[in-house]
């Protein structure tokens, strides 16, 4: 594999991980402070994809700039995040905050195979796509190749600014340091008289946004079909697990080595392609039980 | 006591004799109740599993690779001779099972469920990648193998089928109650309720989880070879995450942690399924959600619990009921 | 009196006029045989959740037309058809036990199994256990009858090798002098098939292609980005993908967005079925296959009143386009009927019992909405092969073929009693020199 | 001589900075009842960690029965014949009392036939005698859950004492109960480690219960073992009175 070759498999591992980055990074969240490993996330995914290429055919069809298309995919996800995290949060989740973790993730998993049913009874079973954030965009030769701005800049750059603000968020707003306190110590939180159930719903709706975003983003890279939540979810546990549960830069790093992963797959044994994110987190978990940046949880007594 | 144990005994005894009546009077039942029973010992297994908390998100891989093995089997032998078969299929479940069980049992909770997706998920892309060697997402045939050396028709062979698998439930299902009384089988409660206690006592929590996961490997894929044989196929698609999913969802269906509950949550899954996918085409999964939904929240003792609830009896051992000994012991640790 | 010819009348009458028809026998209806039933019944097995819905969809919606239609014209010699579905996306073991009850429990007279080759090939034992008349009527796997003989299952349409043939010969008439060649098919039995067999075609008509990559990516992946910068580099003068729906969608979208389509010739055998949703993102001059003679715009077919009026009532119905498996269905629907009428015709005029229909489909010829099919002795259909490359056009906003060819299904399917891939590799270049019918785009 | 059944020499460890053992050299003999006493997060606790494989020294080496047992884990040490019990007490939630001591025999004694039923095993009556002689006799087919925590830390002790070891090692065995109830757990507690011969080692912070039931007291402060001897000698001590007692 020449140099050349090695540039252009980084370039296309990174477009992917930010992309990767984004679905993992909710779930991660909500895991922390809820203690959820929550299934529809991917569901969160696809739902506000197809939201995004929705208001994406309304913008043209009601012959508006299409530069509006770029906020409409913040709107899509802002709208699934908010409407329908809240509606599960509340409806659902908190009754079960109490029940065993199988339990919990059972829930989600009914949620899942709901909102599967919901995504073909609202968009139907054709593929779907509304490419023209990609397009306005226009095309960037790197290396000799062709490569899209939309890919190779705005999604590294918008997960970069995702990793920082969340950073920034947790570190220094209230809200994010009651996530945080409650994230590392969840009696203690209560103890000192945290809303716990605030915190919850707050971090579920930015986790469903997150989702949502990572969705609404790629809905100009690719044609939504029914079923692709499914996909992504498995490969944003890989993730999540490859960081350790809770670890919103680990999730960076981890997404960034199975994008990487598996875009040089593609050059050196595409037969190996679709394995990779599953080796990598059994190799990291192997030599790391709890994940690259976990914890080691130990029992007191 | 005796009084407990003769209501139970007579339930388990109807159960069987209905089931084993049902295809008599009609006879497409038969093979969905084969597969039905076949699905029932794979989630005996997670229920074994669920014992100790842990759940496992991969145990596809058990039932697809015990498939398979049967496939290779029948393949290499020309048809091949049932019993074979199914040997094959056991004993790769097993090794599958000790192999990944030796690494896997040093995890708990979503890391243990996430590994075994993990490893389910490696299963499902070979089994679709080695397309030459395993007929790729096609999957291979089965052809129908010979029962003791006789050359059945269908009909008769999906008797046999039928009739083998149930008396592989009655004699498992007993065998499994006895092993989760035995002293090893209790050792899987102690893992979830305080594993620090456990090695305290001297043993290894990590052997006992071993034994049960081996155990349940061997289970899982026992069902998945008498599945496979009886719709003469094997597809990658029962390595998939979302059919682990589903044995996940059929034991709580039927009630975590009792031996009864695998059979009559696979029993009525299978039943619900195939008249939900009928009848509501559109939205079956949606069906099957709600129904999982109703089930966590308001029937949280699955169809096991219902029917304690609806006759007043309890129709399990143990000493508590788990789910609400598992509730008070969450809210202990928080 | 076609069928079809009723069609626009029924789309008017409506659901209205459905009603009634269901409680008393409709007025046009011919007295039904001796002994017929009071209604026959058939299963399809389809696509209507996951991804390949998008072929499952339409051919429900077709099929629930066409019997509507027939039904309104007082069915198959008097006796009415009702169709029941069974969902394939539910997975292969539900379809197997769906299969069963159907056809035990609800006693269907014909089974119209399936769309993926997977549940064909499991279907197809089970058929002949049961003795059911089962039509294959759009999987595309050559095995079936090139592994063992069946009486009772049929295939109404060609199968991946005639359809990879096809695309082969149309490759190498309209660009003979490329050298170089890269695959990027899904990864799952028919993507490695049909590339097995265009590869085995290729290689015996033009040993000296190299082919540069074999790319398998996941089946439904999200994501191309590699494999185009990887081919982008490569610049192969063809690219080859027999994927379809979503995949297909996106792989087009991400390649024409990057330019890798105006380095490589395209090849997309199942494009037909993207041409609408692909709009103008499918560029000029990719070659394109319609499984079969199958073309909204079938250059023989356009301005038939008959043929028109579908096209206009399912684009009605549908709001778009029918593709290939709308036509796939047509055909096993005209098949069914076609065998009935010719088994009550051998039967003296009563109505004839489950062998003497099997007995009456071999050798039958049918059409549905393209040309005539004909059903060989291994009860295989021979079905023509419509290859074209795609044109811009105003008049619609997506890309439509030109530079046609339908090839002739005796030239270019597997004869009796061969397998596929060794039959390929001992093509000859007189495989070339085949008589073809060429079309070019004419206007609406 | 008789060699001491459990011997820490120079045993050392710290948590992030902060020093929790810095030398500790303790023996203990065969037969006696040491109680260990300090100040409170001194680090009594971790003493028994050690002792215990639950964490590993820096530095040092306990020995058991002239065995190097610094290496090995909580299992391997507990199987060689020293149990413990807790300060929170550890009992497998999901099982009644009988059930958790009757677990505790059959990993004694080994039994491993899937067929062989827990409620049988021979060890049954056994273990009633057990619960009889801690005072539980009552409670042998309660859930662990329900009870209070006077009667789960019998249990506790009771597991433990199920095992037939050779060294007990208990933590605070009265903390979080009653006055009263204190005397009534150190005299079950005195009388059984009496009829099973079992040697002992109790963290305590009641000095009335150390002077009533110990045989020795060992003092622990800043990471060492600063003084030994009998109670009533170590009790009276200004330095202890001042710096452990708080008089």
């Amino acid at each position: 594999m020449t140099w050349q070759l090695a540039f252009l498999a980084t370039l296309d591992g990174l477009a992917y991980a930010a992309l990767v980055f984004m679905v993992a990074v909710g779930l991660t969240l909500i895991f922390g402070v809820l203690r959820i490993l929550n299934v529809a996330h991917g569901s969160f995914y696809a739902i506000g994809a197809y939201l995004a290429a929705s208001l994406g055919i309304a913008i043209a069809a009601g012959g508006l700039s299409p530069w509006l298309t770029f906020p409409a995919l913040i709107l899509a996800a802002v709208l699934v995040g908010t409407i329908l995290g809240t509606l599960i949060e509340r409806a659902l989740l908190r009754y079960v905050y109490l029940k065993e973790d199988v339990l919990q993730l059972l829930v989600t998993f009914a949620v899942f195979m709901i909102l599967e049913d919901v995504q073909r009874l609202v968009w139907g079973v054709n593929p779907y796509f509304e490419a023209v954030p990609l397009r306005l965009l226009g095309n960037i030769s790197l290396g000799g190749i062709f490569y899209t701005n939309y890919q190779i800049l705005v999604l590294p750059a918008v997960a970069l600014l995702i990793l920082v603000g969340l950073r920034l968020f947790l570190r220094t707003t209230l809200a994010g340091k009651l996530i945080t306190a409650v994230t590392e110590d969840r009696e203690m939180a209560t103890a000192i008289g945290v809303d716990t159930g605030r915190v919850y719903l707050i971090t579920f709706v930015i986790g469903a946004t997150l989702a949502a975003l990572g969705g609404a983003l790629a809905s100009p890279t690719t044609s939504l079909v029914p079923g692709m939540g499914a996909d992504m979810i498995v490969l944003s546990f890989a993730v999540v697990a490859t960081a350790g549960l809770g670890q919103v830069e680990g999730a960076a790093l981890a997404a960034l080595l199975i994008g990487l992963g598996r875009s040089f797959a593609v050059y050196l044994m595409p037969e190996l392609e679709v394995l990779v994110p599953y080796l990598v987190m059994a190799l990291v978990l192997l030599v790391r039980p709890e994940g690259l940046f976990g914890v080691a949880q130990r029992r007191r007594i | 006591m005796a009084g407990r144990l003769n209501a139970q005994a007579l339930l388990a005894v109807a159960a069987v004799v209905l089931i084993a009546a049902a295809p008599l009077m009609a006879q497409w039942v038969k093979v969905l109740l084969t597969i039905a029973l076949a699905k029932g010992l794979a989630v005996l297994g997670i229920m074994i599993l669920l014992r100790a908390g842990q759940v496992s998100f991969g145990h596809a891989m058990f039932y697809a690779a015990s498939a398979y093995a049967g496939a290779f089997v029948g393949r290499w032998t020309g048809g091949g001779e049932l019993f074979v078969l199914i040997g094959a299929g056991l004993a790769v479940s097993l090794a599958l099972g000790l192999a990944i069980g030796v690494f896997v049992v040093r995890y708990r909770y979503i890391f243990f469920a996430m590994l075994n997706l993990a490893f389910s998920m490696v299963l499902f892309s070979i089994l679709e990648k080695f397309f030459h060697v395993t007929g790729g997402s096609d999957g291979m045939r089965i052809a129908r193998p010979t029962v003791l050396g006789m050359e059945l028709e269908r009909a008769p062979f999906e008797y046999v089928m039928f009739y083998l698998t149930l008396g592989l439930v009655v004699g498992l299902a007993w065998g499994v109650r006895r092993y989760l009384a035995s002293p090893l089988g209790q050792a899987l409660a102690a893992v979830k309720s305080n594993e620090t206690r456990l090695e305290y006592l001297g043993m290894s929590a990590r052997h006992a989880l071993l034994v049960g996961y081996v155990l349940s490997a061997g289970l899982a894929g026992l069902g998945g070879v008498l599945a496979s044989i009886t719709q003469g196929l094997a597809t990658p698609e029962i390595a998939y995450w979302v059919r682990s999913g589903e044995f996940v969802f059929i034991a709580i269906l039927g009630g975590a942690g009792t031996v009864a509950g695998a059979f009559a949550g696979a029993v009525v899954y299978e039943g619900v399924r195939s008249y939900a996918a009928a009848y509501f085409a559109d939205i079956w999964q949606m069906v099957l959600g709600a129904v999982l939904l109703a089930i966590i929240l308001f029937a949280p003792g699955g169809l096991v619990g219902l029917a304690e609830r609806l006759t007043g009896r309890r129709l399990r051992g143990g000493s508590a009921d788990p789910a609400v000994a598992a509730d008070q012991a969450r809210v202990g640790e928080r | 009196m076609s069928r079809f010819s009723r069609i626009l009348s029924v789309a008017a009458v409506g659901l209205a006029a459905a009603a009634p028809l269901a409680l008393a026998p409709p007025a046009l209806a011919q007295d039904a045989p001796e002994g017929a039933p009071e209604e026959l019944v058939i299963g399809i097995t389809a696509f209507l959740s996951g991804p390949a819905s998008v072929f499952g969809e339409p051919a429900q919606a077709a099929a629930d037309m066409l019997i509507e239609e027939l039904n309104a014209a007082g069915g198959v010699a008097g006796v009415p058809l009702r169709a029941l579905y069974v969902d394939e996306g539910a997975g292969g073991e539900h379809v197997l036990s769906e299969y069963r009850r159907l056809v035990q429990e609800e006693g269907v007279d014909a089974m119209f199994a399936s769309i993926s080759s997977g549940n064909c090939n499991q279907v197809a034992p089970l058929a002949e256990d049961l003795q059911m008349l089962n039509i294959m009527w759009d999987c595309g796997t050559q095995r079936i009858f090139e592994e063992a003989d069946y009486r009772y299952v049929f295939r109404t349409q060609a199968h991946a090798t005639p359809e990879m043939l096809a695309t082969v010969l149309y490759l190498l008439r309209t660009k003979p002098d490329f050298q170089t060649i890269a695959v990027v098919n899904q990864d799952y039995a028919w993507g490695r098939d049909s590339w097995n067999i265009f590869l085995t075609a290729l290689q015996a008509l033009k040993p000296d292609v190299e082919v540069v990559a074999e790319l398998f990516p996941a089946f439904g992946s999200p994501d191309y980005s590699a494999e185009i910068s990887r081919l982008s580099a490569l610049r192969p003068d063809v690219v080859l993908s027999t994927a379809w729906g979503g995949d297909l969608d996106t792989f087009v979208l991400q390649s024409a967005q990057r330019g890798l389509m105006d380095i490589s010739t395209f090849v997309l055998p199942l494009a037909e079925s993207s041409l609408e949703r692909l709009g103008t993102d499918l560029p000029e001059g990719v070659i394109v296959g319609g499984r079969g003679d199958h073309y909204f715009l079938h250059p023989e077919k356009v301005g038939d009143a008959d043929y028109d009026a579908f096209v206009a009532a399912f684009r009605e119905q549908t709001g778009a386009f029918p593709i290939y498996p709308v036509f796939h269905v047509a055909q096993a629907l005209s098949a069914l009927e076609g065998a009935y009428l010719g088994a009550i015709e051998a039967n003296g005029g009563a109505w004839p019992d489950r062998e003497q229909v099997v007995d009456a489909m071999a050798g039958l010829t049918f059409a549905g909405l393209g040309r005539e099919v004909m059903i060989r002795e291994d009860n295989q259909g021979l079905e023509d092969q419509l290859v074209g490359t795609t044109v811009h056009d105003d008049a619609y906003d997506f890309a439509v073929l030109d530079n046609m060819m339908i090839f002739d299904a005796e030239d270019v399917t597997t004869p009796v009693g061969a397998e596929s891939v060794s039959w390929l590799s001992t093509l000859g270049p007189e495989m070339l020199e085949l008589e073809v019918d060429s079309f070019s785009h004419t206007g609406p | 001589m008789s060699q001491p059944l459990l011997e820490t020499r120079d045993l050392q460890i710290q948590f992030g900075g902060v020093v929790a053992a810095s030398g500790v050299n303790l023996d203990v003999i065969e037969g006696e009842t040491l109680a260990i006493i300090g100040p409170n997060g001194a680090g009594k606790t971790t003493f028994l960690n050690l002792c215990t494989g639950y964490i590993k020294p820096s530095a040092g080496r306990v020995t058991f029965r002239g065995a190097d047992i610094t290496a090995r884990s909580p299992r391997a040490i507990t199987r060689l014949g020293i149990a413990r019990a807790f300060q929170i007490p550890q009992l497998f939630a999901e099982h009644t009392v009988l059930e958790n001591l009757l677990l505790a025999a059959a990993v004694r004694d080994r039994v491993w036939n899937p067929f062989r039923r827990l409620a049988t095993l021979p060890a049954r009556g056994e273990m009633l005698a057990l619960l009889d002689l801690v005072g539980a006799g009552d409670l042998a087919d309660q859930p662990v859950e329900v009870l209070p925590e006077g009667r789960r830390k019998l249990v506790d002790i009771a597991i433990a004492l199920a095992l037939k070891p050779r060294l007990l090692l208990l933590d605070e065995p009265t903390s979080g109960v009653a006055s009263a109830e204190k005397f009534q757990i150190m005299d079950i507690l005195a009388n059984a480690l009496a009829r099973e011969r079992v040697t002992a080692v109790f963290v305590e912070h009641d000095m009335e219960v150390v002077r009533r039931y110990a045989s020795r007291v060992a003092v622990w402060n800043t990471g060492k073992i600063t003084h030994s001897g009998p109670p009533d000698e170590v009790l009276s001590d200004p330095d202890v009175r001042r710096d452990v007692i708080g008089l």
